[in-house]
């Protein structure tokens, strides 16, 4: 999978590409991390636009982030799941704890 | 009346395989000619079956995994994934959305999300000697197309 | 050392699954990050080994086909193909280009381009028993990509 | 696979797309051959370049559309093949029979 940055006004925007499964899923929590860390920004967004496969891994890895930007003091925010992901998404539940949004 | 298809597939429980095994039961469903949404139901129920195997059934080592699809009544896809490892000591709490023993980088999500992206799930389990899912998908026959 | 990847597949002599097993061959290829040429050469040595193994192991029955892929000395992707059925009589013969059994529907260049895909053909096979063919590649390791 | 014909001043371009496999040879080698007595050209082309994949049991249906075309004393050539079919036909030597011709 691919990750790639931009932090702009105290927004950190992470775009992850690719297939998110528990292969690659460590490796992103640890990267998310570091991001945050660097940037210490008051919103993350992460960008799923370009995922073309996540499972449940993924759902660990927006809690995962989701936590770390709650010890900051900051919120998590996802944005533009395609439909794979969607259908992930919403089957877990985690759209009641972390705000999904489309072209935001 | 005409035999139907099956393949069966064994690799290592390495999480490099798991693109692998999502891809060849992709490969293997597309001659039921099911639609974009049903393939990425069909790639993410395998995906967290094999995730299982390869995380819990084998933590701290390399097993064998087993992998069956086949075709029941023509259009059904019945999904095997197989190991021999350690084994689930109660597959009811095991089952329940968040139940996991995998720590902060599992989501306790896996079996339901099989189980709602699947018309059927199953699971077998015997600790100590291993744990089988079977889950069954009706691919929907489409008008104008074979 | 690290043990090295695997895989093991079984299906029937279907003609459709042919298509199946060039896909799951490149889906395990992936792994050594071929090049698009190095991936056709692949699926098309495994699409000939396989189509032979349906079309003349197996003439008038649907028989079982084992195809085993795996990961040698890191970039060497070893690729064997066996069936239970007819054999061959004289494999020398069976080889060279041009030769064929199979009609005017077959081409006679099977082995012919297996053995110009790959750098290593061996063939094995009893009268009766079976055939078993393995075949060697190794993907060239491309700088500036893991 | 997927077949389409034009005829046009006695030229039959047949064109093939996907995958040209032995599951699909028997169809293409009949649907090419009726396309054939149907239109009766002096130049039949087997157009390839919307073939993903081909392997020898493409060979077998070039051979027999050479065959046929041959049959009513016309003739065929193959058209535009991708890499990987360019690479089946060199290997096969179809060449030095039939004439492969590339964005004619
Ligand atoms: N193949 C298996 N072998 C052993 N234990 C398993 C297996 N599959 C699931 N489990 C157990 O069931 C729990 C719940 O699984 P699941 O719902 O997929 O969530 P997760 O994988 O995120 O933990 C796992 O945490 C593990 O304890
Ligand atoms: N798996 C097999 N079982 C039995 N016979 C085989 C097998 N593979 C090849 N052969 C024999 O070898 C011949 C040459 O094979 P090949 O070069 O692949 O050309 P083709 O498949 O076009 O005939 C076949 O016609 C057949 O007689």
């Amino acid at each position: 999978m691919t990750i790639a940055a931009s932090c702009a006004g105290g927004r950190l925007t992470v775009y992850l590409g690719g297939e998110l499964d528990h292969h690659e899923a460590g490796g992103a929590i640890r990267s998310i991390q570091e991001l945050i860390d660097e940037h210490m920004p008051r919103l993350c967004a992460l960008d799923l636009s370009e995922i073309s496969f996540m499972d449940s891994s993924g759902i660990a890895v927006i809690i995962n982030a989701g936590r770390k930007m709650k010890a900051i003091g900051g919120q998590l925010c996802v944005e533009n799941p395609a439909e794979q992901a969607r259908r992930v998404l919403e089957t877990s539940g985690v759209g009641k704890l972390i705000a999904v949004a489309s072209n935001g | 009346m005409k035999e139907e298809n099956y393949i069966k597939l064994e690799f290592p429980s390495r999480s490099s395989n798991e693109a692998f095994a999502r891809a060849a039961a992709a490969a293997f469903a597309a001659q039921l000619d099911p639609t974009l949404e049903e393939l990425g139901d069909v790639k993410t129920a395998v995906s967290e079956a094999v995730t299982n195997a390869i995380v819990h059934a084998y933590p701290d080592a390399i097993g064998r995994i087993v992998m069956r699809l086949r075709i029941q009544g023509g259009n059904t896809l019945e999904i095997m994934v197989k190991d021999f490892g350690k084994g689930i000591e109660n597959v009811e709490e095991a089952r329940k959305p968040l139940f996991t023993t995998g720590g902060s980088e599992r989501s306790g999500m896996g079996f339901t999300i099989m189980e709602s992206f699947m018309d059927k799930l199953r699971v077998r389990s015997v600790p100590g000697k291993g744990t089988t899912v079977v889950m069954q998908r009706a691919i929907r026959l489409r008008v104008g197309r074979r």
